[in-house]
């Protein structure tokens, strides 16, 4: 084989390109891997959870080498209020009883470990090579360009984020709409790791997950926090077509929330290291593009627009690490570049991705409806506030005090809009 | 270190940038966004590149955080080429 | 015998080391020598007190005389080696070192000698940090330009000898140009004008030459600015690899303030920046600032100034 | 065709370096490692001289186990070969150690026309490894290169000092130290990135280039380091009235005696 040519060239080496490019070389494919960023990782954030199953699923007992933070044995939701907080913390030692269900990650950890991975099985990666085209040959895809340079492969995988532009410049779809993703972003902060055991109420090696609504000034979208190993990922995600017609940057909101009092009194003394953004599909089923594949090219995790968000349960690196291994298993099965596409969209159904997108097919639904970010998480701590104060006066009655905020933050109506609109969504 | 507010410009201070100097991987046409009255980039953009001076949209690229949001909310074609930078340039990440 | 030895081709320089050389010859109770290669010279810094000045007599260049040189203070039993710290004297000094097997270490901003070794500081990382660092001796240090003040004469000067010392002719200079810096020094003036990438075209650095000229300031620029650029000479390159300087004034405009260059100008007394980037790094090492569009804010601020 | 020896130190980003401000302690704990910036002038100057006029270059770097995260970026940068010395010892090595055994192991290597080193390494920047591996190998320096030419056994050179800039020759074999503005490193293709994975590289054993304990103890030694604290006022006009801006401005020079 000549030094340009290989069986299937991977563009990106995050979660889905990496699971991608690993399976295929286990496989004795010939496979290069290209990485934009220095190293793997070093252009990548997310929110930070893992779900272990995907990375089983590429090779049993592999998460145990991974460089995983914080295993989640606490889910929490939160429910900001102007002062106040209702946080709901659900705790499972047994999530996942043999292999735990999902750890917090850090991206600049996690890909460069799963790269070297990569790199172990004897496939050739390349990292700080920025792919800028394709080449297309007889209508299929033969090959990808960095700068004057080409090279070649039967089957070109897409793994180039969710900003896709390789997907984009080989016509499967045009550039995302603002209504179908959200923007990320997020801050790092360190903290020493017994201090976070200790606010979080965790031992060694344990970890927290927590959503928040209420933070985001009414527009669609929610906070999160994940505690790592001697860090914690704060953030928050928002529709940026709402945020541009609320017109307040959503730095200074961001920067509201860390600064709640329920929210400081977790990350207090903490340093910030780190800061950054990203898109996130927001649309889940809905926003899959009609095409993910061509001849010699296939389209997985972010840049095809895999992602699940339920409100509680926020997906995206599995689905990228599974879509990754659906089109290895596709390409590994195929006698011919041409077959590869129609296999990978049955893997995509076989490994139980698609399926699970269906499930939450109208969950975007939920996030339409403007009351979810502001009214309820208002609510919520109205109603406790009423609950839990004592003040020496005669209150009012329970009923009819708990009807007024109710009615103070949202109309019957709505409520039975709202109320039917999510039971319809679920 | 206690955790405070941090500016757009503190926040960005914690990263590591190289700047491709000369180089912007985003082209912005300024005579688009003078017809632009809604101006989302002046919002959502998360690392504040996009800012209004007298009037006009001025875009520096520095402190870009590659994420894209821009070139999707620009409905204007302000945003008239949008490129990750060159290799082995831009923002690097460590902890995210 | 031994002695704490000073050296450099340039004069000025050379009066410079005296300073903390004498401390050093107080520490450690040997005698001080100057090592120069003029004769003028070898009588001023024996004025100035060193206890011997040598006139190294030669035609060659200096770091020719490295290696005689080196055998010359390897005969002294030379305990510490001063170098004046320009680009010939880090190349002598190198040499001189290693011909020694000898500890040594650039540009030292302080010296001393404690339990009989010689203790120095100079930055590391770019000027991220300073280090103290501990030679054993015989010691070599660089010494940057105006680190220290000359000392002032002495009652009895000190005695002058000749040496003629042979040059390594390996390497053959066949042109020597003046760099055309209108015999200007950047590192003495009392306020800089320093310029960075925020200008746009070479003819627009007039506008930064103007309000040099308002103020009587010298032009200073950053890598940038003198390497990629060519617009300004080299020796007005303010840096980690350029010079260092400590004015009164340093008004940086255009230029982002990046470690790299900071590290050459921030033991100025008052840094100013102009910079319409409100971000950038300059005005986290400037005491007082304005943001803005340079093009608008260096016509106003010369004609301010001017008055 | 001349054979080519670069010289090159692989560092700990400054960039990734935090002071901590309780102590101003340094944390290098995430500090990732790069060819020293202005090494890299130097190995580009090495691969230019080859591809113009044939021959070839090898990479040589003394430093920690760590050392060995660089030479897949250093043959992305055009030597045929690294060689490099992976020993504990360069974790407090001085400028008298690395020049020995960097002087050794070109030695070793042998018939080398020319050793091109940068003009200082980005973290200590003390200037002095081409000088004195030059002295200890016996071979004539040039420093401070701003331009250069080989032809046959005559190296022309430009060096670029504070107030002149001298034209040399000197006959090879002999050693190089380039200045930062010879030439813009290149930003390897993917070419460049991928062939490097498939290039040569060799260990060199401390052990095996016969220098004596003493020899390899260092004379400097770092008795503390402290990060650099700036203090300054910090006074920032920025109103978008830039006439207002500069009446405060020049009144707090006034202020400040400065007119």
């Amino acid at each position: 084989m000549s030094d340009d040519k290989f069986d299937v060239i991977v563009v990106g080496g995050g979660p889905a390109g990496c699971a991608c490019a690993y399976t295929l070389a286990k496989q004795g494919k010939s496979v290069l891997l290209l990485e934009r960023g220095n190293s793997a990782g070093s252009k990548n954030v997310s929110g930070g959870r893992l779900y272990t199953y995907a990375l089983e699923l590429v090779e049993p007992g592999m998460y145990q080498r991974a460089p995983l933070q914080r295993k989640i044995v606490r889910e929490q939701i939160m429910m900001l209020g102007e002062g106040s907080a209702m946080t709901l913390d659900y705790v499972d030692y047994g999530f996942g009883e043999e292999v735990p269900q999902s750890y917090s990650v850090v991206r600049a950890s996690l890909d460069e470990w799963f790269a070297a991975e990569v790199e172990a099985q004897g496939a050739m990666v390349g990292a700080g090579i920025l792919v800028d085209g394709l080449v297309e040959k007889g209508g299929k895809i033969v090959g990808i360009r960095a700068g004057e340079e080409e090279m070649y492969a039967d089957v070109v995988v897409a793994a180039d984020g969710v900003n896709s532009l390789l997907g984009q410049k080989a016509g499967l779809f045009p550039d995302v709409k603002q209504h179908a993703v959200g923007i990320g972003v997020k801050e790092t902060i360190e903290l020493p790791d017994e201090v976070i055991s200790q606010r979080f109420a965790l031992k060694a090696g344990e970890g927290a997950a927590r959503v928040a609504l209420g933070c985001t000034e009414g527009i669609s979208g929610g906070a999160f926090l994940y505690t790592n190993q001697g860090s914690i990922s704060l953030g928050i995600v928002f529709n940026p077509e709402q945020a541009a017609k609320h017109g307040r940057q959503i730095q200074d909101i961001f920067q509201d929330f860390k600064t709640h009092p329920a929210i400081l009194a977790l990350i207090e003394g903490g340093t910030s290291v780190e800061y950054g953004a990203h898109l996130v599909p927001e649309m889940g089923f809905h926003g899959i593009p009609q095409r993910l594949h061509r001849e010699g090219m296939l389209v997985v995790g972010d840049a095809a627009q895999f992602g699940i968000n339920t409100g509680l349960i926020i997906r995206g690196m599995d689905l990228a690490i599974v879509s990754g291994l659906a089109a290895a298993r596709a390409i590994l099965a195929s006698s011919s570049p041409a077959e590869a596409g129609p296999l990978y969209m049955r893997q995509l159904e076989e490994l139980l991705l698609l399926p699970n997108m269906k499930v939450y097919a109208n969950f975007h639904n939920i996030f339409a409806m403007p009351r979810v970010f502001q009214q309820y998480p208002q609510l919520a701590n109205q109603a406790l506030q009423f609950l839990f104060r004592v003040d020496g006066k005669v209150p009012e009655p329970m009923a009819k005090g708990l009807l007024r905020i109710l009615k103070s933050n949202v109309s019957f109506g709505q409520l039975a809009a709202d109320g039917w609109k999510a039971y319809r969504s679920l | 270190m206690s955790i405070k507010k941090l500016s757009p410009e503190d926040l960005l201070a914690l990263n590591k940038f190289a700047v491709d100097e000369g180089n912007p991987h985003i082209l912005v046409d300024k005579t688009k966004c003078a017809q632009c009255t809604a101006r989302p980039c002046l919002v959502v953009c998360p690392a504040r590149c996009y800012r209004q001076k007298d009037g006009e949209v001025n875009f520096e690229y520095a402190g870009c955080l590659e994420c894209g949001t821009c070139r999707v909310v620009c409905t204007y074609g302000g945003v008239t080429s949008w490129n990750y930078p060159r290799a082995s340039y831009g923002v690097t990440f460590r902890c995210s | 015998m031994a002695g704490v030895f000073v050296f450099s081709e340039d004069l000025a320089l050379a009066r410079q080391l005296l300073t903390p050389a004498l401390e050093l010859k107080a520490s450690l109770g040997e005698p001080l020598v100057a090592l120069t290669t003029s004769e003028a010279g070898a009588k001023e810094l024996a004025a100035l007190g060193a206890d011997r000045a040598i006139w190294l007599k030669t035609e060659a260049a200096p770091e020719q005389l490295a290696l005689a040189l080196a055998d010359l203070l390897g005969k002294e039993q030379a305990s510490v080696v001063l170098v004046g710290g320009t680009l010939r004297g880090k190349h002598v000094a190198s040499q001189v070192a290693a011909r020694l097997d000898a500890a040594m270490a650039t540009d030292a901003k302080t010296l001393k000698i404690a339990d009989g070794k010689l203790e120095i500081t100079r930055v590391l990382y770019a000027g991220l940090a300073v280090a103290e660092e501990v030679l054993v001796l015989p010691a070599v240090a660089t010494v940057p330009a105006r680190t220290f003040l000359p000392p002032s004469a002495v009652a009895q000067a000190g005695a002058v000898e000749t040496v003629e010392l042979a040059g390594d002719a390996r390497v053959t200079i066949t042109a020597v140009t003046a760099t055309g810096n209108e015999g200007v020094d950047i590192s003495a003036a009392s306020m800089l004008v320093s310029i960075g990438r925020g200008f746009r075209k070479q003819d627009d650095v007039k506008l930064a030459a103007d309000l040099a000229g308002a103020i009587k300031a010298e032009l200073a620029c950053t890598r940038g600015i003198a390497e990629d650029e060519h617009w300004l000479p080299i020796e007005r390159y303010i840096g980690i690899s350029g010079q260092t300087v400590k004015p009164e004034l340093y008004l940086a405009v255009g230029l982002s303030g990046q470690v790299q260059h900071m590290v050459g100008c921030r033991e100025s007394k008052l840094i100013v920046a102009v910079n319409n980037d409100e971000r950038a790094p300059i005005f986290e090492a400037a005491d007082y600032g304005i943001v803005g569009d340079l093009y608008q804010v260096l016509p106003l601020l010369t004609a301010a100034l001017k008055n | 065709m001349p054979n080519l020896l670069v010289c090159y130190k692989w560092t700990l980003d400054e960039q990734d370096i935090k002071i901590n401000p309780a102590d101003l302690s340094l944390d290098s704990s995430r500090a990732k490692g790069k060819i020293s910036d202005f090494d890299r002038m130097a190995l580009e100057e090495a691969a230019q001289i080859v591809e113009k006029q044939g021959g070839a270059v090898d990479a040589l770097s003394y430093g920690t186990p760590a050392v060995k995260q660089s030479l897949k970026d250093v043959l992305s940068r055009g030597p045929n070969k690294v060689y490099y010395i992976a020993d504990a010892s360069a974790e407090i090595a001085d400028g008298a150690v690395t020049a020995k055994v960097l002087a050794a192991a070109a030695r070793k290597l042998g018939g080398y026309d020319l050793i091109l080193v940068g003009e200082g390494s980005s973290d200590a920047f003390n200037q002095q490894t081409g000088p004195r591996l030059a002295a200890l190998l016996g071979l004539p320096c040039v420093s401070f290169v701003a331009k250069m030419t080989l032809e046959g056994n005559t190296l022309t050179a430009t060096r670029k000092l504070a107030d002149c800039t001298e034209q040399v020759t000197v006959t090879t074999p002999a050693v190089v130290q380039v200045l930062s503005e010879i030439n813009k490193p290149r930003i390897p293709s993917m070419k460049q990135v991928l062939g490097a994975s498939k290039k040569p590289s060799g260990e060199i054993k401390l052990a095996d280039l016969g220098l004596s304990p003493q020899e390899l103890a260092p004379k400097a030694v770092r008795k503390s380091v402290k990060g650099f604290v700036m203090s300054r006022k910090n006074v920032i006009y920025k109103e978008s009235n830039a006439e207002a801006n500069v009446q405060k401005l020049v009144a707090s020079l006034a202020a400040e005696g400065l007119r």
